[in-house]
Parts: structure tokens; C-alpha cells; sequence
């Protein structure tokens, strides 16, 4: 089908990979009641941490260029194996979908309209993302570098409104919290921003000139999107001081308080909006990776039929998965980095290992078959 | 025709999920009453509040042609007893025919006698309603709030507004301090839990009530410890470095003389020895410009500048620690010495958190101002000064 | 409420079914419907309130018990 | 792709069975035109009335001609698309009065055929015409045919010269600076002009005739090695696989080859301007003239050529480049003022500064209706508005628009029917939205589909409407390439929201044009060169 081998640029792929990560960290409210006022030191942690992890990544995706994780998974742990292992990751797609959906309707709920039900926004939202997939990733991909530029414009704008009421005392004491806690939220944001560049495995096969090597756009895209978020927090903790732990909300509550020159002082619906850009873009990618990768799995043509049926599937799924916004923090704080930490770390591992070892057998068995043959 | 058939479907779809699914939030504005001021009191069975509320009607004050009747009271206030704000909210809910706007609340303005019995309980709703804003001004009225909301004000029709500007006119020239929820709810949570909120009072003159801010409430762990008077609350401000205007009157043996503070900064060092807090250290450096000169007959103006900047000097240390020594009467540590001491010092402060009301009260503070006089206005010199014949 | 729950299925339904049979790619019709029958019965135990256990809260438990958790 | 597939069936489909009813009732017709001349002009003369029936503007004259006058011969033409003066000097003048044809006399009929045709005709344009239909064709185009006793030829002689509207200043697209001469109904002065502009020998102009009943030409103009070859030859086929009737205006053209007929956006951009039009070219897009339109279709339009006009090349770049980012702005506020009005009033109030949200609680205070169908009324009335202003003649289509503006938003506020504020913004939104002419069309659809998103929804429904635009620019494409290219920074930016300095301007859009990409490799800004007068 025209829509497989749709080409994209080695920039957008880059710049998708920025807003991906920035979307999820828009609600960073995670680790804020963690790690208080030391977040800013966490960003830094993931990142230090996340660097062997996209080695990882951009190894897969240099061994095996034109094919994708469900792919990678059936060429290195054969039929059934491979299977077992795609269940896995295609299951963690849809949660993932499902769980920033959650988010958004979440947001929307508590920002912006405070009496519409979450289904009603979510199921919205989902047939948009429906529309976007239905006509490839070429579109969704295309307005990464629009967006960043606005979001980058914005987020320097509000550092100057925010700026007359920051007070830069609020970062001490630094390095006062139970070591525990610097784990907890290191561990959280590896996970959760960043470690989601395991879809991006899905979509290297479609960037065009991924010969040349796509380490430099996807560290580069990962440092760019580091940055973003250590902004953030930064203008976050310096507005709100030791009130973080208690809001929900932190960097939409900062926002509000912002002043530009006395009458514009609301700026917080720029936030909103900016928010549900960027979700939208996250959620369509992580909806067309879903259903690549099923499509992958079942070895069928064309993915455009799976459109409607999953995505009712989603919003089903994203109004059984928690009962309540409570259960969501609480579990996705808890247990749940330990789960991602086991599909986005230690799987992919584990298929490079392989990999590795199945080349170094097949080296061998080739030489021997030359030395048989000489 | 069956491609635009199957579009067909797929629009009518949406559009059925759209509408029929919409208008939740819908507000039309005629339908809402816009809360503009909002006072908690002291309600007469205990345990209660008495919540006032003002609300801000549209006709009256709408601009454009069709002004309602002249008379009529741009204001109406609605009052509600309840054992929490809630409680209040609610009851007054079925006696309204309108929904409560609560986004454009200008003013929280406290009762003294409900600040005296505390008001954290009563804070929680506003943190956590999503309609409050935390960039309300925190007041705290001389007797009863709900009279500070009936006072009218002529410039603007609707008082809570006036407040707001008045405060806002106040902070610039710091003549008194701003609090807003924000800082206010900040300080009450940090370490040293104590926070500050200007006062309101009513200065009844025959029959026309005017609306004053004089000197600031002090609060301690959620509860109204005292009062600071003007002065107070300016050494106040001195020893937070937040001054930005207003004018210090020096008195020299020579002659007396208004300085205009034009900036102000402090830092703030505590000293210890063998990890026992010995005493607090601040270092206050003013800026100022001479506004008023009266007497220092035929001196030089270099003399004069001299002897004012030493006059400056021991004034701001009057104000100051005469300022400290009620905050050590009241127990409340204002300034924030110990969260101060925690970021900077943690390690040394979880032995000193345990008793730090003790410590605090008879904590010694060593305060070296430093003075600069930038510029004398346009005369050098006053008339009485040397030169004139 | 579960009225226009069924009209939005049966919507899906009608667009995708019978283009799929007629274009004779019975592989993925078989997708679809696994996937078109999960939700619908999903949506109707929701209608009908029975509570579903999703797999996020098996997967807390599990972990709790070998209590790998904060 | 998909929906290409459907539209080559559906033509095969069409003109299999229109072939089939043609030939029914008009048999005699399509007989006689396959018929070669006979030579013998009384049968010749009957055949072509048969075909051409008996309208009064069709002359058919007989006149003897030769020496003493011995040999038959007979004009057709139709009166009045005649360069009657032509006619008569060129033609008939040395016929009857020309006395060297004796000579060749008697030799041969085939002689004396040639020496009419190179000596007598003082014409530029004479071909030789075999059939029946051939004559009548080109007779009905506008040249006369000459027929004569003996020759089993017709003598074609190009006469076209009727009389046409003169070049004037196009009302839709009327500038402050740069030519002010438009198209005009006429095929041939759309085509000089062009020539005129592009001297070039590879500007290529080819000619197709389109329309079953009509059968006006239409020309494709393009430039060898500029315009990308698929392109050009997408274009031809889509004109070929034209089955219509009648071609009366490009707007036939336009809507029969366009990619995307379903989206509201136009993918094929038209200009009444040759210079803009020569622009297009000079970047590498293809032309459509049609006969008697002067509109003329450029064929992959962009998004980003509605936001620039003529104008913005020939003013200096800073305030061309301000002008550009203040019509974007327009084009923004025109599609979603009314949408982010209602979601401000009726959803989100916080954002509104109190006094203001007192006077517009004030305003709303009295009107009946809901603040959303207040906006639906008043953009509908602005609608209709806008209309009767262009279909009234000039002079009072003017008066209208501006007294029913005037006269029916102060009498609504002052009747307390509608909010004050409601018409301001539905004002602004009129005024801005003819900032952008080309998409004035685009604009209304997509502010009624913001309105109602804004009106359920509110701030996330024209959050959820602008992404499903931006999804729909997006899966445009026109011609292959795509819609909106340069809005997302993936082609060259010289151009799109800052127009740079023309000096700077030295690659052509790199979509559209494939070869020759450079157009000037000049980068530095010219200096000017201070030439002293040479006083020896």
C-alpha cells in the first residue's frame, strides 16, 4: 500500500521525537511531590541514565535498518518467540495510548471543562487521532517542527511573565531528600518521558536517509527535549516554592499567576492549548505505532480497515483501565515504572544480546563453511 | 457514489457524538453572578463563620449606554452561616437564583476575631476549588470583614475592586505589604509557619466611611498572634529588603530631613558558633534622594549629607528592631530566619527545629545598615543652608 | 446512554464490514472483529456496571506481592 | 491515490454508453462530415447548408472569378466573426480583379489552385481543407472557406477578427503598484500577453480543444526545463480525460481536474493577472488558458500563494514582509474571532479582565438569545451582506454593504435583540476576511465548523477544530506535491511568511520546479555602482 513506505524527513523524525517527550512532561506533577524542589536534578539524572538506553535503540535500528520492532522481534527470537515478546510491547502501546488519553481528558477535565465527562473528551479526541492515522504518518510527523517553534516561543514567553514573581531561593536546600526519593524520581522520569522512545524503533524504518545514520537526530532530539523540560521545571519550582508538593497541576497553577504588563495576565489557556497540541501529537503516534505494530504482527497489507474498531477499543479500555485519577497516580507512581523499566529497557536489551550472538554464530558458522569449502 | 455514501456515515457520526455530547460547561453570563470580594467572619454560634460575599451586578455597572437607574447599588452582598466554607457555599446556593462565578474574586478579606481563632481549615477550599485563583489579595479587617465589604468607595463602584488597586498603589510605594494567597499560604506551610497580612480598617468620619490599609497582622501556625503598627511594618519590610518607596524622616542635632528611599536589599547571615545559633546577621543597604531639608543652618551641603546618612543609619535600626522586639513578643518568627536557616543550612537546623519558638525569642539580630544618599532633588542646598544672604 | 453506545457500533459496523468482505482480505476481517468484539463487550460490562478488572491493577498486585514498589 | 482509481472508472464508464446514444438521431449529421469535396460546387455548397442548417449569420457568397470571369467560386464565413475589411481586401478584391490567372487556365484545375493560393490570397494563414466537417469546423472558429467549380480542396483563410472587450484593470485583484492589465475573454490576447512577458523560445504553449458542444481550445503553457515534466503531462492527461458538454469559464476546468473535489480548499490557484501568472510560470508551475474566460488556472497552487499578492515583488521587502504576517493574521482572526468570543463568554469567563467581563455581562444582560445562535445570526446576516454587495451593479452594491452594516448592527444593539460586543467581533471577522480573497470561500466554511465546535466544547473544541483543519491541509496535495509544504518549514522559507529581499530569492520553490533550480546566483545585495559623467 502507497501508505507503508510513507517517507519521512530525518528533522521531523527528530523534532517528533522533542514534542513526544514534551508532551508527557507537561504534567510532570509525578515526581514534583517526590522530589520537591530538587526536580530540576532529576531531569538531569534521567538523562544521564537514558544515554546507554538510546545506545541501545539506535543499535537495533542500525542492525536491522529497514525493519521494525515487531519485525526486529521475529527475525531475532524466531516465530513463537518473537511473538510472545511483540504481545508485550503491542499491549504496552495501546496502555500507553490509552493512559495519555486518560491524561488529556484528565487535564481538560480539570483546566478547562470542569462538568463535561471525561468519555466525551477522550472519545473526541480519539476520532481526530483516527483521522490523523487514517492518513499516515507522513502528516502527523510534518508539523513537528511547527510546533516545537511555537512551543519554544511560548515557553520563553512565559519565563518572562512568571519572571517578576520567581524567587530563586525556592531551589534550596539542595541535596536534602532521602536518597530514595532521588531514585523513586529518577526512575520515574527514565520511564516514563523517556523511556517512551521505544516507539520511535517503530517509525525508524520510515525516516528517509537513516543510512547516514540516525544517532545524530535521535541524541539530538533527546537533548533538545531534555532542555525543554529542565526549563520547565525550572520556571515551575522557581514560581511556586514549597507550594509544589500540594498542586496538581504545578506548571498550569504557575502559568496563572503570570502577569504581562498588567492586563494580559491569563495566559494559562495558552498553556492549555499548547497541551492539547502536544497531546494530540503524542497520542496519534503512539495510536499509529499501535497499530503498525499489529498490523506487523498479523503480517497484514494495509492498517487503515484496524482504524475505527481500535480505536473504540481504546476509549473502552481508557475507561476501564483506573477507576478513578487517584488510582492512576498511585499506580503509575508505584509499581508501574518497574513494568516499563522491564519492556523499554530490559526487552530491547535482551534483543540486541541476541542479535548480537546470533551474527557472531553465523560469523563463525560462515568462516567455517569458507575454511570447509577452501 | 459509494465512497461519498460511506463519508456520509462516518461525518453523520461525528456529528451525532459532537452534539449530543456538548453544552456541559456551557455559563451564559446572564446566568452567573460574578464574585468580586469575598469575608470570612466570626459567626456568633461557635465553631461557625459567617461567609460574606460580594457580587458585582452587571446592569448597574455595564458600561455603554444602557446603565441601569442611577440609584441603584451597583454592589449586592449576600451573607451565609456554615461550619465551613462549604457548608456556607451551599447554603447560599438554593437561595441564588444565579450559578457563583468565583474566578474573578478580587480579595479575601479575613475578620480579626476569625484570624484570632485560626483559619487554616477554612484555606483548604480555596487551594483546592479549581475555580479559586492564587493571586487574590489575603486582608485581614479591623473588626467585623463583612462592614469592609458594605463600605462603598467613591471612585470605584465596586469596592473589592478599589481594594484591590488600593493595595496594588500601596505595595509600589510600600507604604503597606501585598500578600497574596500564594505567599501567604507559602510562608504558613514553610518552616518557620508564620506569615503577615496588611490590615483593613473603617475610619468613620460623621456619616461618610472611608476605607484605610494601616500596618500589618502577624500569624503563627494559621492563627492572628498580633498587630504591627506603621512603622513596625516598614522595619518590617527593611529587614526583607523589599522597600521601594515611601520616605524615612531622619532628626539630627542640627537640622531634620525626609529621605526618599528609592531601593533597599538585605541579606541576612546566620552566625553560629559550635553549631549553637549565636545570632542573626543583617546587612541592609539603602538607597535614597533627599526630598525635604529643614534646618543645618550654613553648612555645607558634603556636612550635611554626612550627618544624615549617620541620622538614616540609627533610624532604620529604630524602626528595625523595634519591629524584631514585638515579632519576639508574638512568638512568630515573620521573617522567615527558619526556613531561611533550613535551605541554607539544613544539616544544622533539624537540631535546632525542635525548640525554635524558644530560640527565636530570645535570638539576638545584628543589624549594619549601610546608607547612600544618590542625589539632593534639584537644589543643592536649602535656603537656610550657607550662601544665602 | 447504552442506546447510543449500540448506534455508535453499529455505525463502526456498517462503514468497515461490508467493504472488508468485498475486497475479500479475510485476515484482517478477522482482526476487526476480534477487536470490534473486545470493546463491544467491554462497553456493555461497563453499561451494565460489572466491574472490570483492568490489567494495570493485576500488574500492581503482582509487583506488590514480589513488592518490587516504592 | 484511492480516489484517482474511481475516477478513471467512472469516465470509462461515461463515455462508453455516451458514444453509443450519439449516434442515434444524428446520423445524417456525422455521414455527411466524413464526405470529402466533391469539386462540384452546387453539391459541395448544398452539403455544407445541410450540416450548418440555416441560421442567418452563416453567408455562404458565389462569385465568378479568371481572367473574363469563367471560373465558380463561393465563400463561407459567418458575419460577424469576420474581419469583414480583411475578407473583402484580402480575399475577394484580387480574386475578381487579380487578371493573371489565364495563363495557368488550362493546364491543370490543381495549377490554378496553387497560384490562387500563393499569388492572389494576400493572407498570412491558408491551409487546405479534404472533408466536409473540417470546413464547417473551422468556419464555425471564425475563417472563411473558399470553395471553387473544379477543386476538390477548400481553401482555408484565417479571417478571425471579431471585435473583443480591450485590455482593462481586473476588478478582483486591483493593485496600488505593478502592471494593472488584466485577461481578457479573447484566447488570443491571454496568449500574446504571455508572450509578451516571457520572450523566451522554450515557453512552451500547447493547444487542446475541450468541451463536446463547445469545443473551446485550451492551451497549456509552461516552460521547457522550468516546469517538472510530470506535472505537465498530469495536467494534459487530466484535460484529455475532460467529458463535458460545455467549457464555459476555467471554473469548469478547475473543478473537473482538481485532486482533492471533497476538501474545501482550492488546489488549482486562478489570477486575472498575466504578471502574476508569468511569475508562476517563471517558478515552474503550468498555465491553463481556456477561450473565452480571463481567468487563467496555475496548476500545483500551495497554500501559502492565496497569502501572496502580486504587490508583495514589487515593494520594497521589509514592509511587503509586514504586510504578508499581518495577512495571516487576518486570514487567523477571520476564521476563529467569533469561535474564541463565544468560548471566552460562555465557557471560560476567567480570562477576561473583570471590567470588561462587567460590560460585556452588561451587554448580554438584556438579548434573548443564547450567545451561540446571537453569533450564527449575525455571521449568516454578514454573509448575505457580502453577497448583495457583489451582485448589485458597482454603485449600489457598495451603498448596500455599508448602510446594512451600519443601519442593522446599531438598530439590533439599540432593540437589545443582540450584544453589542457579538457585532464589534463579527465586524472584525468581515473586515479581515477580505484580507485574503483567495480563500474567502475556505474561511467562511471553517469559521461555521469553529462556531459550533466553540459553542459545545468551547476552548477544546476550537483546539480539536484547528487540528482537524491543520490534519486536513495537511493530507492535501495538489498535483503530488504537498498542499501546504512551505507552512511546515519543510521547503525553502524565502518566500512564505517574510518574503526575503529579491536578490536573495535564488531557488525556485523546489517542489514544484525540478530542473534549473538556481535563478540567479546573485546573493549579495546589488551595490550601486556610481557611474561618474564622462565630461572629457
Amino acid at each position: 500500500m502507497k501508505v507503508e513506505n510513507a517517507k519521512i524527513s530525518a528533522t521531523q523524525f527528530m523534532f517528533s521525537i522533542v514534542i513526544f517527550i514534551r508532551s508527557s512532561s507537561l504534567l510532570s506533577a509525578f515526581f514534583f511531590s517526590i522530589t520537591k524542589q530538587d526536580s530540576w536534578l532529576i531531569v538531569l539524572f534521567g538523562t544521564v541514565v537514558c544515554i546507554p538506553l538510546l545506545w541501545v535503540y539506535v543499535a537495533l535500528a542500525k542492525q536491522y535498518p529497514d525493519k521494525s520492532l515487531i519485525q526486529i522481534n521475529d527475525e531475532v527470537f524466531g516465530r513463537i518467540g518473537g511473538k510472545i515478546v511483540s504481545v508485550f510491547y503491542i499491549w504496552f502501546f495501546f496502555t500507553l495510548t490509552t493512559l495519555n488519553l486518560r491524561d488529556l481528558g484528565g487535564f481538560v477535565n480539570k483546566s478547562i471543562m470542569i462538568l463535561t465527562p471525561n468519555t466525551v473528551i477522550i472519545s473526541i479526541f480519539i476520532i481526530l487521532c483516527a483521522w490523523s492515522v487514517y492518513y499516515g504518518l507522513e502528516v502527523v510527523t510534518r508539523y513537528s517542527i511547527v510546533f516545537t517553534i511555537i512551543s519554544t516561543a511560548i515557553l520563553i514567553v512565559s519565563i518572562l511573565a512568571t519572571f517578576n514573581i520567581m524567587n530563586f531561593e525556592n531551589f534550596l536546600p539542595i541535596f536534602h531528600q532521602p536518597v530514595n526519593s532521588y531514585i523513586h524520581g529518577t526512575h520515574i522520569i527514565s520511564t516514563i518521558p523517556f523511556g517512551e522512545l521505544v516507539v520511535f524503533l517503530m517509525i525508524a524504518p520510515n525516516v528517509e536517509g537513516k543510512e547516514k545514520g540516525l544517532a545524530k537526530y535521535f541524541y539530538g532530539g533527546f537533548f533538545i527535549a531534555a532542555l525543554l523540560i529542565l526549563l520547565v521545571i525550572l520556571r515551575d519550582t522557581a514560581v511556586l516554592g514549597n507550594m509544589l508538593e500540594f498542586l496538581s497541576l504545578p506548571s498550569f497553577e504557575a502559568l496563572r499567576l503570570a502577569t504581562l504588563f498588567e492586563t494580559i495576565s491569563h495566559i494559562e489557556i495558552l498553556f492549555a492549548v499548547l497541551l492539547i497540541l502536544f497531546l494530540f501529537f503524542k497520542i496519534s503516534i503512539l495510536f499509529y505505532t499501535s497499530i503498525l505494530a499489529v498490523s506487523h504482527f498479523f503480517k497484514i497489507k494495509s492498517y487503515r480497515p484496524l482504524i475505527l474498531p481500535a480505536s473504540a477499543l481504546i476509549v473502552v479500555y481508557s475507561i476501564t483501565i483506573f477507576e478513578n485519577v487517584i488510582m492512576h497516580t498511585t499506580i503509575s507512581r508505584g509499581t508501574a515504572p518497574f513494568f516499563w523499566a522491564f519492556i523499554e529497557m530490559i526487552l530491547p536489551f535482551i534483543t540486541l544480546m541476541v542479535s548480537y550472538i546470533k551474527k557472531a554464530i553465523k560469523k563463525a558458522a560462515g568462516s567455517s563453511k569458507e575454511a570447509s569449502a577452501a | 457514489m459509494k465512497q461519498i455514501s460511506r463519508l456520509f456515515i462516518l461525518a453523520s457520526v461525528i456529528a451525532a457524538i459532537l452534539f449530543s455530547s456538548g453544552c456541559y460547561d456551557i455559563r451564559e453570563l446572564d446566568r452567573v453572578s460574578i464574585v468580586t470580594g469575598l469575608a470570612v467572619d466570626k459567626a456568633e454560634q461557635p465553631g461557625n463563620i459567617e461567609l460574606t460575599i460580594q457580587i458585582g451586578k452587571a446592569g448597574a455597572l455595564g458600561g455603554g449606554e444602557n446603565v441601569g437607574a442611577p440609584d441603584e447599588k451597583p454592589v449586592q452582598l449576600i451573607d451565609a452561616v456554615g461550619e465551613s466554607v462549604m457548608v456556607a457555599l451551599e447554603s447560599l446556593r438554593n437561595d441564588n437564583s444565579r450559578i457563583l462565578f468565583f474566578q474573578h474574586n478580587q480579595v479575601l478579606i479575613i475578620g480579626e476575631d476569625q484570624a484570632r481563632t485560626g483559619i487554616i481549615p477554612y484555606l483548604d477550599t480555596f487551594m483546592r476549588n479549581k475555580e479559586s485563583r492564587f493571586e487574590v489579595w489575603v486582608l485581614v479587617s479591623e473588626g467585623n470583614a463583612k462592614d469592609v465589604l458594605e463600605t462603598e468607595m467613591e471612585l470605584d463602584e465596586v469596592s473589592a475592586v478599589g481594594i484591590a488597586k488600593m493595595i496594588k498603589n500601596h505595595t509600589e510605594t510600600s507604604k503597606s505589604l501585598g500578600v497574596r494567597l500564594l505567599d501567604f499560604l507559602s510562608k504558613i506551610t514553610e518552616r518557620s509557619a508564620s506569615a503577615v497580612a496588611p490590615i483593613i480598617k473603617i475610619i468613620k468620619e460623621e456619616d461618610i466611611h472611608r476605607l484605610s490599609l494601616s500596618g500589618l497582622a502577624v500569624f503563627k501556625k494559621g492563627q492572628m498572634t498580633g498587630k504591627l503598627t506603621e512603622d513596625q511594618s516598614i522595619g518590617f519590610s527593611w529587614v526583607m529588603g523589599d522597600l521601594k518607596g515611601g520616605n524615612l524622616s531622619v532628626e539630627t542635632e542640627k537640622g531634620s530631613a525626609q529621605l526618599a528611599v528609592m531601593s533597599s536589599s538585605s541579606k541576612l547571615k546566620p552566625v553560629f558558633n559550635k553549631d549553637r545559633l549565636q545570632k542573626m546577621k543583617a546587612d541592609i543597604t539603602g538607597k535614597f534622594i533627599i526630598a525635604e531639608l529643614t534646618g543645618f543652618k550654613n553648612m555645607k551641603i558634603e556636612q550635611v549629607i554626612d550627618l544624615l546618612k549617620k541620622g538614616a543609619a540609627d533610624s532604620i535600626k529604630k524602626l528595625v528592631m523595634d519591629c524584631y522586639k514585638k515579632s519576639q513578643q508574638l512568638k512568630s518568627d515573620i521573617y522567615g530566619f527558619g526556613s531561611y536557616i533550613y535551605k541554607y543550612h539544613a544539616g544544622r537546623w533539624k537540631t535546632i527545629e525542635k525548640d525554635w519558638d524558644a530560640v527565636f525569642s530570645n535570638l539576638a539580630l545584628e543589624v549594619d545598615i549601610k546608607v547612600d544618599i544618590q542625589d539632593t532633588g534639584k537644589t543643592g542646598k536649602s535656603p537656610e543652608m550657607e550662601g544665602i544672604r | 446512554m447504552m442506546l447510543f453506545i449500540l448506534f455508535i457500533f453499529i455505525v463502526i459496523f456498517l462503514i468497515d464490514f461490508p467493504r472488508l468482505i468485498k475486497k475479500k482480505q479475510f485476515k484482517i476481517l478477522a482482526i476487526y472483529c476480534c477487536f470490534y468484539s473486545l470493546a463491544l463487550v467491554l462497553s456493555i460490562l461497563i453499561l451494565l456496571d460489572i466491574p472490570v478488572t483492568s490489567p494495570m491493577v493485576l500488574i500492581d498486585s503482582l509487583l506488590k506481592s514480589i513488592n518490587l514498589s516504592y | 491515490m484511492f480516489n484517482f482509481i474511481t475516477k478513471k472508472l467512472k469516465y470509462g464508464l461515461r463515455r462508453a454508453q455516451e458514444s453509443k446514444v450519439e449516434t442515434a438521431d444524428v446520423k445524417s449529421n456525422k455521414e455527411i462530415e466524413e464526405l470529402p469535396i466533391t469539386g462540384r460546387l452546387s453539391a459541395d455548397l448544398e452539403l455544407t447548408r445541410k450540416v450548418m442548417g440555416t441560421s442567418s449569420d452563416i453567408k455562404i457568397h458565389e462569385f465568378r472569378y479568371g481572367t473574363n470571369s469563367e471560373l465558380k467560386g463561393a465563400l463561407i464565413f459567418i458575419d460577424g466573426l469576420v474581419n469583414s475589411d480583411m475578407l473583402t481586401q484580402g480575399i475577394l478584391k484580387p480574386l475578381i480583379l487579380g487578371k493573371n490567372l489565364n495563363s495557368y487556365q488550362k493546364e491543370s484545375i490543381a495549377k490554378t489552385l496553387d497560384t490562387v493560393k500563393q499569388t492572389i490570397l494576400c493572407s498570412g494563414d491558408v491551409t487546405e481543407k479534404h472533408l466536409i466537417g473540417e470546413l464547417v469546423e473551422s468556419v464555425l472558429s471564425g475563417d472563411t472557406a473558399f470553395l471553387s467549380e473544379g477543386f476538390d480542396k477548400a481553401l482555408i483563410i484565417s479571417t478571425k477578427g471579431w471585435d473583443k472587450r480591450s485590455i482593462s484593470e481586473p476588478q478582483t485583484e486591483s493593485v496600488v503598484r505593478g502592471p494593472r492589465e488584466g485577461f481578457t475573454e479573447n484566447f488570443r490576447t491571454n496568449t500574446a500577453l504571455l508572450r509578451r512577458r516571457i520572450k523566451s523560445p522554450n515557453l512552451r504553449m500547447d493547444h487542446l480543444t475541450i468541451g463536446e458542444k463547445t469545443d473551446t481550445n485550451v492551451c497549456v503553457a509552461y516552460i521547457e526545463g522550468v516546469a517538472d515534466p510530470g506535472i505537465v503531462e498530469t495536467v494534459k492527461a487530466r484535460l484529455k480525460s475532460i467529458s463535458a458538454d460545455a467549457i464555459l469559464d476555467t471554473g469548469y476546468i478547475e473543478q473537473y481536474i482538481e485532486d482533492h473535489p471533497f476538501s474545501m480548499f482550492p488546489t488549482i490557484g486562478y489570477s486575472e493577472k498575466p504578471d502574476v501568472v508569468t511569475a508562476r510560470i517563471l517558478e515552474g508551475r503550468v498555465a491553463i488558458i481556456a477561450d473565452g474566460s480571463p481567468f487563467v488556472l496555475t496548476a500545483p497552487m500551495l497554500f501559502i500563494e492565496s497569502f501572496q499578492s502580486s504587490e508583495d515583488y514589487y515593494i520594497r521587502p521589509f514592509h511587503a514582509s509586514m504586510i504578508r504576517i499581518l495577512r495571516y493574521l487576518a486570514f487567523f482572526i477571520s476564521i476563529s474571532a467569533p469561535a474564541i468570543f463565544i468560548a471566552l463568554t460562555t465557557f471560560h469567563q476567567e480570562l477576561i479582565p473583570t471590567t470588561l467581563l462587567f460590560t460585556i455581562a452588561a451587554a448580554r444582560e438584556g438579548t434573548p438569545f443564547p450567545t451561540f445562535l446571537e453569533a450564527i445570526i449575525l455571521v449568516f446576516s454578514f454573509e448575505i451582506l457580502r453577497e448583495a454587495g457583489i451582485r448589485l451593479p458597482r454603485p449600489v452594491g457598495q451603498a448596500i454593504s455599508i448602510v446594512g452594516a451600519l443601519i442593522m448592527g446599531e438598530a439590533a444593539v439599540s432593540a437589545g435583540l443582540v450584544g453589542a460586543p457579538m457585532v464589534i467581533v463579527v465586524a472584525i471577522t468581515a473586515v479581515a476576511s477580505f484580507a485574503v480573497p483567495e480563500q474567502t470561500d475556505s474561511a467562511a466554511i471553517m469559521r461555521i465548523i469553529l462556531l459550533i465546535l466553540a459553542s459545545s466544547f468551547g476552548g477544546f473544541g476550537i483546539a480539536v477544530g484547528f487540528l482537524g483543519i491543520l490534519i486536513h491541509l495537511a493530507s492535501l496535495k495538489s498535483f503530488g506535491i504537498p498542499y501546504c509544504s512551505s507552512l511546515t518549514f519543510n521547503h525553502n522559507m524565502q518566500d512564505s511568511f517574510v518574503r526575503m529581499p529579491l536578490w536573495a530569492m535564488t531557488k525556485r520553490p523546489k517542489g514544484i520546479a525540478n530542473e534549473d533550480i538556481i535563478r540567479n546566483d546573485m546573493q549579495i545585495p546589488p551595490s550601486p555602482v556610481y557611474q561618474p559623467p564622462s565630461n572629457e
